[in-house]
This record gives C-alpha cells, structure tokens and sequence, in this order.
C-alpha cells in the first residue's frame, strides 16, 4: 500500500523541497557541517589506527641464547619456527653482535679498548605473524620461548609495550568519549534542525489531516524529504572533507612535518564513504522520524 | 446521515460553545446553519469532521460515533466531507492546481483522473486559467472559491461550507450557491453556515438557527 | 489626501490588475469601494500603503509620494493609515489586546495609555472581555471584529478597510459601519472595500467601482 | 531612542520567548549543544598547552667541560649565572659523573670492569629562567656557552627540542585547523538554525511591517532574544563541559591512566568560561543579526 505510493511521495517530497528551498538548503547544510564534523574525526582515528598499526608492524622479539648452551642453531631455528604465530627467525652470532654493536658506537668506543672478552651474546630475532602482535600473543610467545631454558634473555620491548598499552588505552577513551560526543552531537543538532523544518511546516500538516490526510501519507514526503536531506548533506560533507583533507595536505607539505603524505595518511577508503553517507542518510530520516512523530503526538 | 443527540462542547470548562444540541440532518438534504458572530457554526460544522472532539452527547456522521471513533478512523471520515473552512486553509506553498488536487491524491487516485476532476473543478468556480498560481497571488474570493473547489472536486457525501460567499460579491455567491444545489442534487447532503440574508431568501431550504450554542429551526 | 493619477499595477508583465487609475478622496470622505471578485479592490488598497509598489503613475497619500518614497519613510506612512485586512493578518501567538496594542505600542506609547485605548476600542467592537484570549480561539466574525479595533485604536487620518463585514451577520455589520461612520466624523478619511450591497443602500455614501482594474464611479 | 525602548524590548524577547517556546528551546539545546564542541576543544587545548609547558619545565642545558680545561669550577659558575636568562647552575665533577653512570649500569657494567681512565667529562647544568626555555633562547644560551672556548660540548637535547618543536608545529596547525573547524561549525549552525527560528515567524514579521512598525523595531527583540538564547545556551553548555569534565576524571581516575588527575588536568578557570559564555552571547546575537539581515533583504 504504501509502498505503491512510493514513487509519488518521491515526487512530493521532492516537490517539497523545491517548495521549501530556503528551508531545505539551511537544514541540508546544518547536516553537512555536522557531519564533517563527525567525519573528520573518523579521519582522524582512521588514520591514527593506520599508524598505530605501522608501529605495531614493528613488534619483534629477541632471545639471547646462554652463552653455556653449545648446538647448532639451524636446529634451534626449525623449533623455533614451529612456535605459534611466528613468521621469520634470525640468528645472530656473539662476533656479529659485537661489531654491529661497534659500528653503532662509531668514533666513541671509549669503553671497547680495552676489552679482551666479547660479552655479548648470540640472538634470535623473532618476527610475528599478523594477528599476534598484540601485547598477549607476545607475552604467550616469549613465555614459551623462556620455558625452552636455552635462552638467557627474552626481550620484546616490554617497557615500550606497556606504554604502547596505556597510549591505547587513552586513545580508545578519548576516542570514544569525542567520538561519542560528536556522535550525539551530529544526531541532537540534525534532529533539532528537522524539527524545526518540519515546525516551520506545521500549517501544512495540519491542513492535510483536516482534508482527510492519513498520518502516514502526511509523515512518507516528510521522511523522504529527511533522507535526501540527510544523503545531500552528507555527500557534500564528504567533499567538504575531501577538501579540507587536501588543503591539509598541501599545508603540512609545506611545512615539511613528520614526513606527512598522502601514504602515509590516505583518504578515508570507499567503504567508509560509503557507511559515513549511510549514516548520514539515516540521520536525515530519523530525524524526520521523531521531530514528526514529537508534533504529531502534540496536535 | 448526520445525527446529534444532546451535544455538548466546550473549550475551557464551564463554557459552553454548544449546549444541549439535538439534531437530525438526512442524506441529500440541504440545510443553512445561521447565527450571529460566535454563536457556535464553526464549531458545530468541526465536531462534524473531527476537528474539535464533542465534550459529551451522541453524535452520528456517516455512520461514525463520533463520541467513540478511533483516531485511525478519522482521516476515512474526513475523505466523505467536503469542507470549505472559514479561513479557506490552501496551502500558500503549492499551486492551485495541486490545492484543489489533494483531496484526490489522498484517496490515491491516478494523475490522469486527477488533472481531469480539478480541471473540472476549478472550471465550475471559475479559475481554470489560475491553476499555475499560488494562493498568495490570488485575491480573498479567488482564494475562497479554490477552497470550494477542494471541497467539491470528490463529490463527498457531506459537505460542510463554513460562510462560503463572506468574500464574494453577489453574483459570484449565487454562482457558488448554484454549485452547491447542483452537487446536492447529485446526492451530497449540504450544510451551509452563511450570513447571507440575501442567499437564505433566495434559496429557500430548511434553515438552522444557532444562537450562543443553542439550535432551533423556524417553522 | 489620496490623490492618484494614471496609476498602473501589474504583477506580472503584461497584465494590469489595476489600470489607468486616477482618483481623489478628500481629508474627511467616506468612499465604498466596490467590484466584483479579483476586480482589485485589495489590490489598489495595498498600493495606499505601500504594501506593493506602483508600476507606473503617480500617487500622493498623505503627502507622501507613492512612487518616489524612500523605504525608511514607509513605516511612518503606515502609522497614519489604520488597515483592516480582508485577511485580518492578526500574530496569533499574542493575545488579543497585545494585537490590538501592537499599534500604538509601534508609536512607543506608555503602557497606561495603551491599556486605556485598546481597552476602548476593544469594547466598541463587542469584546473587551476576550483580551486575554488568541486569535484562532476566536471566531471568524470575532477576528475579524479585532482587526478592526486594531485599524482604529489610533484614530488614523487613513481608514483602509477591505471587505470589513464579510464574516460578520448583518446586525454586526450595522454596528461596525457604525464605528466607522464615527470615526469618519471625527475627521478619519475611510475607505471600504465591500461586497455587502445591503450596506451600501443603507450607508448612502460616495461610491467607487472597480471593475478589471478600471474604477468608474455612478452619477 | 532605541536605547530607551529597551525595557519594552526586553519584555517582549521574553513573551516571543514565552510565546514560542518549543522553537527557542530547540534553538538553545542546538547552541549548547554547538558551543559544547567548541567549548570542549577549548579545554582539551588548554590542558594540552598546561602539559606542554610542563614539558617545557624539564628543559635544561649541560655544558662539558674541557678535559683540558683547568681552573675554579666556582668562578666559572659565577660567569654561567651572569648570562642572561640562567636561573641555576650545578657542577659535576668527572668522578661524580663516573660514579652516576655506573650507577646507572647497575649489574651489567660489563664494560667498565676493565677500565683504567675516567673517560667521562666535568660538566655544569644550566637550568633557565621562564621565558628562556623555548628554542631560539636555548640557543642564544648554547652559542654564548660555546663561545667562552672551555667547552668540549654543549648539549641541549638538540633532537628531542627539534622533535618537540616539530610536534609543537603539527599541534599549532591540527589545533588552528580543527579549532578553527569548530568554530566555524559553530558559527554556522547556530546562525543557520537562528535563521530557522526567524524563519518561523516570517508571518509575524510581515505583519509587523504591514502596521509600520520600523525594521529596527521589529529586529530589536530578536537581537535580544538571539542575545538570551546565545547566552542560556553557552551557560548551558559550561554547565555540561563540567559534567562530561567530571564523568571524564572519574573514568580516567577508575583505569589510572597516566596518573592524570585534577590538578594534572584542570577544568577551565573562570576566565575562560566568561568569554566563552561571552562567546556564545555575541554568537546569538550575531545569529540574529545575519539572519534577519538575509530576512529583511528577501522581502
Ligand atoms: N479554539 C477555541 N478556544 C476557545 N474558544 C473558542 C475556540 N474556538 C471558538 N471559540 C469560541 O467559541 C465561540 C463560537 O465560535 P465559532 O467559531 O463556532 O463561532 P461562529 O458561529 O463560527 O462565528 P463567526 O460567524 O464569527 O465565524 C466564540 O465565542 C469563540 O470565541
Ligand atoms: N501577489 C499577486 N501576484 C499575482 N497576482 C495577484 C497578486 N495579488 C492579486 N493578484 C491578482 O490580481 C487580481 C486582483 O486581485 P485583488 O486581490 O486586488 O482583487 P479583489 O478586488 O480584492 O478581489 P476579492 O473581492 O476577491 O478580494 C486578481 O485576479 C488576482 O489574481
Ligand atoms: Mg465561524
Ligand atoms: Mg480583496
């Protein structure tokens, strides 16, 4: 029934909007602002996650082989490699320790004049697959890696680690909290704007259900007018983003900052795009949906 | 057709707009409803379509009580009334033509229909050549008589024409009330509220006397 | 006081809804301006007070030059000349006596004195005890009744009146005309823009008509 | 003459209040709520500017002394101190600095066992006075240090100051572009939603002038009452920045994170909230302006 009427409650609402320009373009460009907003702060966690998870691309871990155990270390690295999780194992003998660690001093070598006995000692360094970077993974693997009694020392950064930890943990609050925030806020102020919208239309409405209007072919052009609004307004939030992303660009171009580019801190990618004007098209039609269904119950 | 059995109605408490209201009005009748300024026809023709809910009594339109009806039966009832209101109620933001056509475009009828009935319609009072206007460019009768024509262009089974002529002259009015006994010919039951002295001992019909709520009929 | 002299009004090109008008009312004349429905009766009121320009012409109301005032002049113009709108354009989220105030409240008035006036004018037209209400809890005849207190709290040199008593019964409308009638002799020029030829007979006053634009008067 | 009709259009921005009360109630919950995110920010970069300055506090110079070098460390002193902009300075003598190094190693100084010569220099910490301690001073100090030709090196931690200045950089130009967003965004939604409420009553405008009220007349008690719901509004939103402030601590307090707590992170000071309160009053008002601007040019 309703659903037959589609096509004509498309041509109403469109209608309406074209009634309505003035109206229409503030409501559509409250919504466009309001969901730049909340999308440039998707753009920002987008990418802080980017570079959080090239930061993690560089979790490895390092055991130092006792310098008792005597054996081949072709062996050590075949069962190493049958640990879970693990992608590539390199081995480093006590001579190459010690020159890279003299290469690294380069001019002041105070201290390895006088030296008669290489203290460092042999290492394995352990790259982990995807999906076990995380703090748990590594601290299963390196616990494994200890129980194999072999090692002196197991090191994965565990300072930094931890403080990697908290830096997210921060960041999850922080983010959700302003993420959340924005959220409501894109929500409160495109619901409000629609109530307006639609108060400014109160008139029309009630004419209608004097004529013997039903509720739903009064409220249909109303949400279909919402969901435009909230498609056209978020369309043109994301190229409002797409420039202001741009303009960004060339600005810390400019500046020379951090080695900022584009791959570095990428566009966000379609598939969020496309679920930012989802939602913002969603928006657009539960705000109609409410701001109607409050002046309905009121009349 | 449309039945009230002491019917009360009030806004505030303790006044009553109408008092103790009995009436009987049958189908294909055509009655005038007069009254001094305030005396209640306005709103005895708005409880009739359900725009102001009685205070108490019994009251049959179409086959609704109207004591009783669901909310969700209201729009149905409104698609059998035609109802030319007092202040016309257009909608300044849509043409004439589309005024006059949403009556139809509730009831879901095809476009085809549609353009021919309000062309019709809008023909009888005498504005075909205005359906690209909006009501705000037309002047107070032109403005009156799209309402009427909204009101007429279904031939609903009830029409409630609240001072219909208060902005016309007095050819336009008999034109207008030509109208009107032709579509109660056709079998609309007619209720009219006017003023208009002139019209009442022209068209001789059953006439309805208001005053401060209360009814009565000359005999 | 009202002088036109080959006074052009179109809204759109091409069509003149008023055309070729030229006009003298007198400081103190009571004129009805009479035509049939969208003749322009409203139309040529409006060009009075400036509520829509001139298209061509000359024009003088008191002693302003329609065509050549300046915009910042306007509101000054209008504070002379008290209206009566056919569509009342009362503010519906005031009451009725801060409608009936807004004049004089406009003049910066002290707040007694106000009081005191709309109360009267309030009462001479037959509802000084519904001040407190608004206006859609009013009736059509009552609105009506406070765009016209409205139009004459101030004692205007100007009295435009667009069909006045269109919702009003004929007893009212007596009334009304009544006032007016006071109000002109106490030297408010008035103009009526009528559809009620009742009133006319009864009122025998000088008589404009207006037909497509074009005014003639009877001899 | 328009100053002395303010009572009566004070009176009658509070009826138009009165009168219309879904609409400006709507309008203040859209300016809190808009004034809320920009408020907000305004926090977060005030605490991150309270953070940084403390970062800033850490900054000191060390200045080595010439092995060569021989002479009165307390006459050298009296020189460092009358440079400009040295609040305090401290010496270390080699064999202090030999004995906090190995400190520093703990168990595993490897290195030291064999070692024969104190290879570490004599050096003077330099602490700087406020105002002293951004860059360009810093090497004003470095240079001047330099110059006196008893130093074997003056660090400064040049790469941490570099790093710190760069991210300072990035902050400037995130912190202008998103505050500036904000407040743009702000501006925007408030006025369009001004616009709206006007908008509403377009009837009553019209009407007003049809009576020959003049414009300023009739803007008068819109610019107030733009005025109140510019301010309710932002004193609104204060009184929500510090519920989300407190909710915010108590949540961070709960995960101890970073051992953030008030005093590491305090509300906004009165001065602040003054102007933003002032913020969203001109925000109304400037609302009002434009839109009845817009308004009055249509018709
Ligand atoms: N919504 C309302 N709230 C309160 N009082 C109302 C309301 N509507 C009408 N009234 C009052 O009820 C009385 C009857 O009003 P109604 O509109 O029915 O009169 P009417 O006979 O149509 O008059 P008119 O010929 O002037 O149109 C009037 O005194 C009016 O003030
Ligand atoms: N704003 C407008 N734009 C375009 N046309 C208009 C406008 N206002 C009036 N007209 C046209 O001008 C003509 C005269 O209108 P006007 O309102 O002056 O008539 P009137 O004599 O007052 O009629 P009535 O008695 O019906 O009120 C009408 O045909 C109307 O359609
Ligand atoms: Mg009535
Ligand atoms: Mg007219």
């Amino acid at each position: 029934m309703i659903l037959k009427k589609l096509p004509y409650f498309f041509r109403k609402a469109l209608s309406n909007i074209r009634y309505s320009m003035l109206v229409n373009l503030v409501t559509i460009s409250t919504i466009s602002v309001a969901i730049l907003i909340f999308s440039t702060f998707v753009m920002i966690i987008f990418n802080l996650t980017n570079l959080v998870s090239r930061f993690e691309d560089d979790v490895h871990i390092v055991a130092y082989l006792d310098d008792e155990f005597v054996g081949g270390n072709e062996n050590i690295k075949k069962n190493l490699l049958k640990l879970n999780g693990i992608e590539k194992v390199w081995y480093q003998s006590k001579e190459n320790a010690l020159k890279v660690f003299k290469e690294s001093l380069g001019e002041n070598d105070l201290f390895l004049k006088d030296i008669q006995k290489n203290p460092l000692p042999a290492s394995f360094e352990l790259r982990l697959k995807e999906g076990y970077k995380d703090r748990k993974n590594i601290e299963a693997i390196a616990a494994a890696l200890r129980s194999m009694g072999i090692f002196s020392d197991v090191s994965y950064g565990q300072e930094w680690l931890e403080h990697f930890h908290n830096f997210m943990n921060i960041l999850k609050v922080i983010g959700l909290a302003v993420g959340g925030g924005f959220l409501f806020a894109a929500v409160f102020i495109i619901s409000n704007t629609i109530k307006l919208t639609i108060f400014v239309r109160r008139e029309e409405i009630d004419i209608l259900r004097l004529v013997g209007a039903t509720n739903s072919f009064i409220k249909a052009p109303f949400y279909i007018e919402g969901l435009i609004q909230g498609f056209v307004g978020s369309v043109i939030s994301i190229i409002g983003l797409y420039f202001l992303y741009l303009v960004f660009m060339a600005k810390v171009q400019t500046l020379s900052l951090l080695g900022v580019n584009s791959t570095s801190m990428p566009f966000l990618p379609p598939k969020f795009l496309i679920l930012l004007v989802a939602f913002g098209t969603l928006l657009g039609l539960m705000g109609s949906y409410i701001s109607l269904g409050e002046i309905f119950k009121r009349s | 057709m449309i039945q009230l059995y002491h019917v009360y109605k009030s806004y505030q408490k303790g006044a009553n707009v109408i008092e103790d209201v009995s009436l009987n009005i049958d189908r294909g009748e055509f009655v005038f409803l007069v009254g001094a300024s305030g005396a209640g026809k306005t709103t005895l023709l708005k409880l009739l379509f359900c725009a102001e809910p009685i205070t108490s009594g019994q009251a049959m339109v179409n086959n609704h009580s109207l004591a009783k009806i669901n909310p969700k039966d209201i729009p149905y009832l409104r698609r059998s009334i035609g109802v030319v209101f007092q202040d016309f109620k257009l909608l300044n933001n849509r043409t004439i033509f589309d005024n006059v056509a949403i009556t139809l475009e509730i009831l879901g009828m095809n476009r085809n229909d549609i353009r021919r009935k309000v062309t019709k319609a809008l023909k009888r009072v005498g504005l075909a050549f205005m359906e690209g206007k909006y009501p705000l460019e037309l002047s107070g009768g032109e403005q009156q008589r799209v309402a009427i024509a909204r009101a007429v262009v279904n031939s609903p089974s009830i029409l409630l024409a609240d001072e219909p002529t208060g902005n016309l002259d007095p050819e336009l009015s008999v034109d207008i009330m030509n109208i009107l006994t032709d579509i109660n010919a056709m079998g609309t039951t007619v209720l009219v509220a006017t003023h208009d002295k002139f019209l009442l001992q022209k068209f001789m019909k059953r006439t309805i006397i208001i005053n401060k709520g209360k009814v009565s009929e000359p005999i």
